[in-house]
This record gives structure tokens, C-alpha cells and sequence, in this order.
């Protein structure tokens, strides 16, 4: 191919492919949404209070089991 | 006499080239990145001794019949490594923050924005004397934008395994650059009221909606796209073994074990393919470039959908978490996080960040799909 | 407009047939059963998915280029997977309560019965139309009265690849219905007084018994049944590594890392068999009859030669243990203990009840080899 | 094979079969025995009760966990 | 009756020949030593075991189609299972008194003259009428006298493995020994003044020292001598997971998971080259013996060297600990304790033997590739 | 190959073979200290004391061993 009709078909690509990932992710929030109404439905949350964000600084809370939570969640997070 | 001349002959130091040098060199500076700066260091290390091992001289390691170049063969050609790193990475993350808000899916889409302009990027390049990417090439480059180890090897494997060293080392150089590539970018395209913005809590998600959500994902992929059902498959996988409470045995083996084992393997093979002949060129340059444009506009394009949602949402949302959008969890949710604390000491935004990045995962496993059905042979 | 077209063609929804939908709406059920009801979570959770990603149009991740067919061809037509899960089965038990107590073996060879029953049952089948079993097929079929998984897996690879997937779901399913099945054929067979014997405790076992036990086993298999020495052989040398108390790590390493991996990687394989050609036949239909079968008439007959024992011991023997003999471990065993309580509530009869259950693990073990050598080619 | 070969086939296996099942565990049950005659003549158990279900939570005795974590450990020194 | 005589022959007592009953015993006989004196077990159970399995007639389980056969393709005739042991070995070495004190090397050196003392013992042997050996085979034979088991059998698979059996079992067995045949031999050496020679504390080794240590002997392996290279290279990769301290995940791996898989898949492999075509052969009582001899002779050449080194350095060096450049890791560092504090109950050498210990190790790694690049073809 | 010649090929195998072992290790021993001159030029060792033979039984003093053995054990039980 040469380079201007590489350079076509990629300027395709980008129209078609974003066209995609953005339909895909826009589905997939109204698909979620249903499915989390439905599943609220089936099986309401047992009240635990809201999940918050840390509290402190998340970097270093002295609690030991918080400590080891972020231990083994940066064991955890690293693929 | 005869003898000694057959030894010397069998002496990598007579059989050694320039390239093999420099490339033993470029093992070592991965290396050394990976343990003085801890970029990527799991990666790394073993990448970098790969590349060292396999361009010693006469030994053969990487080649056909050596042991990198048979693991290669076994478990990068077939596709198979990274799909079980990306079961791995499924169990290990926690999709919460994404269901409790699905609208953060637009950021991670917004991101992806990176790999179809650094595809244009790539095939722009080739008006340069010196390159000569294939649509393959282009799309394979345009990856590292998606900021995402395993599904960059894993397009690189079956559409430009020449450059998939190259590749590879670009992705994970840039995803542990990310603390400083886009800060500056996220300051630029806000403005402090919008840093400052504090987000209301998310609501907690109960085990159900955690236990449905792999297979609603999965679905839409198998309708929609089934390019990406491998690698959106073994993500969903890892994540329902993850959730669903009753093979904890098997969730740990795919987020210890296997992924252990794997990386390992994994980073030797992509070592192999950091020969002289296929990094020493000017392609890797420009794959070098290429990526860290990915990453710049990844980053602008999760902001800048950021502020749209700002204003749709008459404020609620802060745009910073946008940049959490191109994957590379969770570096970039905690750049957020860092970003936010800067202007506003109390203002945590980890758990909200968290949102697009993880949708940023979904986000690239889907656009190496589409360029996979679109460029694959 | 063409590249539109093109786009649709790729979609798995313009290539989705009606079988695959009923597919992955099975691989659903079993995932749900594995969760909501615990049906053998840790292998109908891979099983379902498998099924799921394999079902999936266009992708081929079962197919002879894709992950879970490739790990089929390598692990489980190679018979590798199901023989390291038996290495981790007999690194798991614990064989004291038959070496205290070697009578109960018989319990378990009578409840073997179950197998050949059902494979005449599964010839007789032949001769409503439609049905077109070869001795293979029924003796792969009749296996399922084995009560165990991987020796279900194993012979059925060898046997009758086509119905694997079938033979898989229905050997774990109604393992997992062992609490339902077994109960009411227990109860109807035995009187009140038989339940309600108390057996004498258990001898203690020495170490070197349990060391000579796996050579024991393994010789009279080598002599008499060599063709149940993969089976017998990986399970004696799982419990050697057991017991012998010198290769901790190797014990270790038998009983999680390799029986995790594998029972992930074989549980998907066996999924990619569940194709609606294999699957959404008549002859599914006569397994699961056939199935349901053998487990009741096993453990019936494992009951029948419990009372037997009962009489020939002067009753001290509880023929309720009998049950136990199918193997099923340790599901059955609870069972028996179960409703031995329901009679007597300080009567425990989980450990009389080990004897015979894993007795059932050899028995069914040496009809595979009985089959293996008589039918195979 | 027509249906009733295979059947008479099926019958001899279930004959066969069943006889080897129990003759191969019957034999097993004397040669159990014949085992552990001769190793309690080698070796005499020594006297450590009954073999019991398990007293209690089997997760539980700390000390039974140092026990177990020092023989990995030393199992661990091992190649 | 025709059905009947069938079954007979399809049994392992007809089929069974004085050979196989033979190497079944010598199986058991390797079981025994590894559970009874402690023979390395972690290796001679599942040999031992591997040996049953493999010797079990009809059954065909060390055969091309059989388990253990595929096991030994995949593994061994690859080089993969040792290497990948041989980066387990690095993973759990600490270099540090060998890098505290880099003379010890040479302790090392001198204590590999017993391989290739054994190699001019094998072809010495060819002068009896029943031996053939041929250089290749007097080579596999002579690494015996390294005392490293991975190493013995990756130069075996290469070099001879016809005779690797014999090979793998006579280095494991006298590396068990060692503690018998060392301490005459170092006794006989030394005078008792040598022996009570307290040696100067070692020097701290800092951490940097620790992560360019892998490089440096890779360096000199690469460019001198590329043939021992996958060994020095694994080795290497191995130890810098350990010391670079950022991929703690992956040296855990290399440490655990990985070496206890495949000392299991290992010892099994090698226990189907246990067969009497190749083991109940001449060539093997020769094998023994000169195993025996290499042990020897490497042990009084490093005492030897030890001595050479207490001259030059005054009265320093401790001569005892010459005997630990054998490698054997980390027994003989033991014997050489135990015999230093039988003279003197405060003199503790097992520190200052680790060095030369592990030089044993990068020795054998080098004398491996020396007689690979020389005698492979 | 005759026995002699094989002999005259060992003996010459003998004599290279330990020529290149001793000159292999021997460079060796000069580029560790090289190593570490300039290890310990650029990264002094923070003084923790000399790496001492351990004052009793090889095998361990308990307390450590034991301390190993747990924090060994219960990453164990994360995987
Ligand atoms: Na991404
Ligand atoms: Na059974
Ligand atoms: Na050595």
C-alpha cells in the first residue's frame, strides 16, 4: 500500500474504531446500570454504610490490620 | 595449536558483535531502571536478562533451540502468556468503584483516544524515508497508548511479533513514567476550581452485582466484538474467580501462582526479542515517540471528556480523574489522587479514580479487539 | 458502506446459532449451581466459563488455534491433567481408616457395581432409535458410577472424547447431588436398628504402614490391572509424597499449586467440549439418565454388602457405611455420617465411614482399568 | 455390532469385570492385612491413642502452627 | 475361556521380565535410602518412584505416549527442568561468602580436577572388554564428580542419555554420602594444627556488591565460555531475583512454585531412564565406581588447594575447607564444620566453607561447559 | 576411536579442561574485588558489624528460626 492509502484507511480506523470502543462503553453503562437495578432488586445490600474513600493519608495509617491490608494490597495490585 | 584456535574460536568473545554489545548494554540500563528507579520492576528484570541472556554469542539461548526462544515459542507465539497474566490481573482487581459508577466507562473510552492517534502517528512516520510500517505495524505501536502490559504484548504477538520487544519495553517504560508524564497535562487542561472539585461518595455494591458483572461484560463482548473475547474472556474469568466466594483456592492460584510463574517466563521471552537486528532501527525510535504521544493524548482526551462530564453533571464530577482513563492500574488512580491532594489536603480521590482505571483496562481490551478484526490477517 | 458490512460480518451476533446461545445459557446454569447450590464449585465454575468462552462465534478459543483448545490438546488428551489431579488427590488423603480397617474395601468394590450396571444399561439404550452407543461410549458413560471426577475425565478422553463433556458435567453434578441421591436409598434399604450400630474405634495406624500402603496398592496393580497404573501409580506416589514425611515441599507443592493450576486450566478444557453438536444430542439425555443411575444402584449396592458385612461381623458393622463406598470424597462419607446422627446423635460415624469412601477411589480406579483393557483399542 | 452382541458384550463385562473389582480388592484386603502384620512386627506403634476425628477447630492450636511452620522452614532449607 | 486367556495376557504378571522386576527393586531400593538415611529425598523419591511407574510392564507409562515419556520430552531432553532448577538454586544461594572472600574460587577450581580426573578413569575403563564408553559418555560421567545434580543431569541429557539414569542416581547419591566419604579423605590431608586454624571473620557484603555479583560471573561466562552460559545464565537470573530486592513475587516463584513442580516432573522423568536395558549394564557398576573415585579425588584436590592456600597466606586459611569446593550444597559446607569443631568445640567453619561451597557450584557450571563445548557435537 | 587415541583426547581434555576452569575462576577473583572496590566506592556499607559464623547449632538459633518459620508460614497461607 502506499502511504496515502495506509494513511486513509488508518484515518478509517480511527472514526470506526473510537466509533466502537465508544458504543462498546456506552452500552456497557446502560447494561450495568440495568443489571445493578436488577440486582438490587433480587438481593438489597445489607446496610454496611457507604464505601468510602480513606480516611488519612493513604499512604501510611498506623493500625496494624490497615497496614496489613495495604500490604496485601500492594502485593496484590503489582501484575 | 589446532586445538587453541578451536577454543578461541568458541569463545564469545570472538563471536561477539557490536549489536550483540549494545543490546546486552540496553539489558542492563532495563535492569537498572527496574531496580534503582523501580520501573515496572516485575517486567523489567526479567526482560532485561532475557535480552542479556539471549544475545550472548554462539550459546543460542533465544534461538529455536534454546530455552527463552522454546518458552517463546510455547507461550507468547500461542498467545497463551499474556492471556493468563490478564486472567491474573482479573482477579487481583476490584471492579467495585466501576459499578457503583458506570458513567466513568466514558472516560475510559475518552483515553483510548491515545491508540488511534498514535496509529495515525505511526503511518505518518512512514512519509519519513527509513520507516515502513504495515497497518499491522501501526496498530501494534498505536497499543502502548492503551497503557496496558499484557494486551499490548498480546496484539503485538499476532500482528508485528518483530516489534513486539520494542513494543513491550515501550509499554512498560511509559507506564512507570506515568507519574511524570501526566501531571503537567492534567494541570494544563483544568483549572483549580475543577482540581478542587470533591466527589460524593460512591455507593457500596453488594456481592451479586460483583458476581454479575463479569458475565455482563462477556456478553456484550461475545455480541459485539468477538476479536476481544480472549483477552476481555481471561479477565472476566480471573474476576468471577475472584468474586464469586466459593473457589478460593483457585482465585489465589490465578493471582499468585500462575501469575508468578508466568511473569517470569513471560519477561525472558520478551527479552528474546530485544535482538540487535530488530531494536537497533530506526523503528524503535519511532515507536519510542510514538508511545510517549499515546500517552500524552490519552491522557488530554480522559481530562478533557472529564470536563465534559463536569459540566454535564453540573459539577460533580472532578476532571482529573479523567486521566485515570488510560489503564496502568493503579499508577494513574494514584497520580489522581496525588494531583487532587496538591490543591485540596482533604480531598481523596483514589477510590473515584479508581472508576476509569479499571474501565480503562476494559477500555483498551476492547480497542485491541477492534484493531484485531480490522487489521488481523 | 462495505467496511459497515464487513463490521457486521465480524460481530458475533450476526454469527451466533441457536446452539451456541443454549450453550452458554448451560455453561450459565452450571456456573449458577456451582455457586448458588455449591455443586463442585471448584470445577463447574471453569467448567461453565469454558463453556461460555468456547461458545462465543467467531473467537475460537476452543479451536485447535485457540487458548482452551490448545490446552485441551496438551493436557487432556495427553491424559496429563486428570492423572496430576490424581497425584493431588492422593496427596490430599488420607488412607488410615483403610489400612486400620481393610475389610471396608469390599464396601467399596460392591458399589463399583454401579459402573456395569450402567453400562448395560447404556447398551440397552441402543435399541430405542436414535441412541447409538459403541461399547467405548457406554463404558465412558458407565464410568460416571465411578462417583470420581478425574477418573471419569481420564477414561472418557481415552474412550469417547465426543461425550467428554458431557460425562464431566454429569460425574461432578451428581457427585455434588450425593447429599440428595444417597439418603432415601439408605434409609429405605437398612432398618432402624441397622443405623443405629455403633462401630468400635480405629485402631491406630503406624507411619510405615502408611508408607508400605502406596507400594502395596501399586504392585498388585502393577500385576494383576497394569492398565490402571497411570490412575493407581499417580495416586500412590501423591500419598507416598504424603506420608513418607521427607519431601514436605514436594507434598506441598502436590496438594495446591499443581491441583490449583490444573483443576483451572482442565476445568476450562472440559467446558470447550460442551458444544451443542456434542452436547445438545439425545445422547446427553440418556447420560444423565444413565448417571443418576449408577449412583443409586452403587450405592445401593455399596448399602447391600454393608449389611452383608453387618451379618458376617455379628453386627458390628453399621451397613449404612456401605453408601460410602461410590467414593465421592468426602461428600459421601458426610452423608453417612449424617444420617447416622439422624438415628443416634452421639453415634459418629465419619471416620468408619473414610474406610470404605476411599476405598471407592481404588475401586473405581481399577474398573477404569478393567474397561480401559477390555474395550479400549 | 448389532445391539444384541453388543449386550451379550456388556453382560461378559459386567461378569469380568466384577470379578476382577473384587478379586483385585479382596486380594488387596488379605495382602493389607499381611502388611500391617509384618510392620507392626518391624516397627511397634507407639501408644498414641486411638485414631480420633478431631477434637476441635482443626485451623486453631498455634502451637501445632509453629510446629508445622518449622518443618517447612526447615523443609524449605532443602533444594 | 478364549476372553479369559485375553485377560491373562493383558495382565502385568505375564508380561513382566527379570528386568523390570529388577529395576522395580532398585527403585525401591532408592525410595528406602531417600526415606530411611535421608539420601536427598527431595530427588530419589520421585526417581524412586519414577523407576516403578516406568517399569510397570504393558502399561507403557515411560514410553513415548505414557505420562512420564511426555514428561521427559517436554523437560529434560529440552534442558528446561534443570535449568530452571538451576535458577531455583540461585534464587536460594546466598553468594555473600564467596563474594567476602572472592579467593575461595579457587578452592573451588582446584576440587573440579575430580571430573576430569574421572574422565581419564572412564576411558582407562574401555581397556576392560565390556566397556564402550565413548568420549561423550566418559564426559556425562565425569560431571558426577561436581557434585551439582541439575548440572550432572543438563550435560547428561546432552552428552548421554542413555545413560542419565545412572548418571542422575550415582550424583545424588554420593552428594548424600558425602558426609561418609569426606572426613577420612580430609582427615588423612591434614595435621591436626591445620585443622584447628581459626579463620577470620568475614567482611560485610553490601547490597550493591550483592546485585553486580550475577552480572559479573555472566559477563565472564559470555564472553569466555558461551557453551556453560544457559547453566551460569539461570544461575545468575536466579540469584539477581533473590538480591535486587524489587521482585520479592517472582524469587518466592523461583524459590518455591517452580523448583518444587518440577523436582517432582524431574525425579519422575529421570525414573523412567531407570530401565534394565540401560541401568542392569555393565556400564553402570563402572559408573558407580567412578563416581565414587570422583568424589574422592575432587575432595582431596580441594583439601589439597586448601593446604597450597594456608602456606601462602601464613597460616590463614583454614585447609579443611577445601573440601567444600565439591559444591554438594550446603552438606559438605557441614562436614567440613563438623570435622573443624571435632578438633577444636569453638571453631565454627561454616561460614567461611559457604564460599568455597557455592565456587563448587559456578566450578561445575564451568567445567560443564567446558566438556560441552569440547566433546558436544 | 581406538582406546589410545581416546586417551591421548582425554588426557588433552584434562589439561584444557583445568587450564580454562582455573583461568575462568582465577579472573574471576580479580573482577570480584574489582566489583567491589568500586561497589564500595560508590555505596559504603552502613556499619551493621561483620557477617559472623553463627554462634551455635547450624541450624539456627530457635528464636530467629522460629520467627522465619511463622512469618514464612502465614505468607503461606495468602497465596
Ligand atoms: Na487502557
Ligand atoms: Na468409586
Ligand atoms: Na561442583
Amino acid at each position: 500500500m502506499s502511504e496515502m492509502t495506509l494513511l486513509t484507511e488508518s484515518l478509517r480506523l480511527l472514526l470506526i474504531g473510537m466509533g466502537i470502543v465508544f458504543s462498546f462503553l456506552l452500552l456497557l453503562v446502560g447494561i450495568l446500570r440495568l443489571m445493578s437495578w436488577l440486582a438490587l432488586r433480587l438481593a438489597p445490600v445489607p446496610q454496611t454504610g457507604p464505601l468510602s474513600p480513606p480516611a488519612a493519608d493513604p499512604d501510611g495509617p498506623p493500625i496494624a490490620a490497615i497496614a496489613a491490608a495495604i500490604a496485601r494490597y500492594r502485593a496484590g495490585r503489582r501484575r | 595449536m589446532d586445538q587453541l584456535l578451536k577454543l578461541w574460536q568458541s569463545m564469545g568473545i570472538a563471536n561477539m558483535d557490536l549489536g550483540q554489545v549494545l543490546m546486552m548494554a540496553v539489558g542492563c540500563g532495563l535492569i537498572y531502571l527496574a531496580i534503582a528507579k523501580k520501573f515496572e520492576p516485575l517486567l523489567l528484570v526479567p526482560i532485561g536478562f532475557g535480552a542479556l541472556l539471549s544475545n550472548i554469542p554462539v550459546a543460542g539461548i533465544g534461538g529455536p533451540d534454546g530455552m527463552i526462544g522454546m518458552i517463546y515459542t510455547v507461550g507468547v507465539e500461542t498467545g497463551i502468556f499474556p492471556l493468563l497474566i490478564f486472567m491474573g490481573v482479573g482477579a487481583l482487581t476490584d471492579f467495585g468503584a466501576l459499578i457503583a459508577r458506570p458513567s466513568t466507562l466514558l472516560l475510559g473510552a475518552a483515553a483510548q483516544f491515545g491508540i488511534f492517534a498514535t496509529l495515525i502517528g505511526a503511518v505518518l512516520l512512514n512519509f519519513i524515508p527509513g520507516f515502513e510500517f504495515t497497518l499491522q505495524d501501526a496498530s501494534a505501536i498505536a497499543i502502548i497508548g492503551g497503557a496496558d502490559g499484557p494486551t499490548a504484548i498480546f496484539l503485538a504477538s499476532r500482528l508485528a511479533p518483530d516489534l513486539l520487544g520494542a513494543i513491550a519495553v515501550a509499554a512498560y517504560s511509559y507506564m512507570a513514567l506515568v507519574p511524570i508524564i501526566q501531571p503537567p497535562i492534567m494541570r494544563a487542561l483544568t483549572t483549580r476550581e475543577e482540581r478542587r472539585v470533591v466527589m460524593q461518595q460512591l455507593r457500596p455494591v453488594s456481592q451479586l452485582e460483583r458476581i454479575l458483572f463479569p458475565f455482563v461484560v462477556l456478553l456484550l463482548c461475545a455480541l459485539l466484538l468477538p476479536s476481544a473475547a480472549p483477552l476481555i474472556g481471561m479477565l472476566t474469568f480471573g474476576n468471577l474467580l475472584r468474586e464469586c466466594g466459593v473457589v478460593e483456592r483457585l482465585s489465589r492460584a490465578a493471582q499468585n501462582e500462575i501469575i508468578n510463574i508466568v511473569t517470569i517466563m513471560l519477561g525472558l521471552a520478551i527479552g528474546s526479542k530485544l535482538s540487535a537486528d530488530n531494536f537497533l532501527a530506526l523503528e524503535t525510535l519511532g515507536i519510542l515517540v510514538l508511545g510517549a504521544l499515546a500517552f500524552c493524548i490519552g491522557t488530554a482526551c480522559g481530562v478533557l471528556m472529564g470536563k465534559v462530564m463536569h459540566r454535564a453533571t453540573g459539577g460533580k464530577v472532578n476532571p482529573l480523574i479523567g486521566a485515570a482513563g488510560v489503564s496502568a492500574v493503579p499508577m494513574a488512580a494514584r497520580v489522581v489522587n496525588r494531583v487532587g491532594l496538591e490543591e485540596d489536603h482533604h480531598n481523596f480521590l483514589l477510590m473515584h479514580a479508581m472508576g476509569p482505571n479499571v474501565a480503562g483496562v476494559i477500555g483498551s481490551a476492547v480497542a485491541a479487539g477492534v484493531l484485531l478484526a480490522l487489521t488481523g490477517t
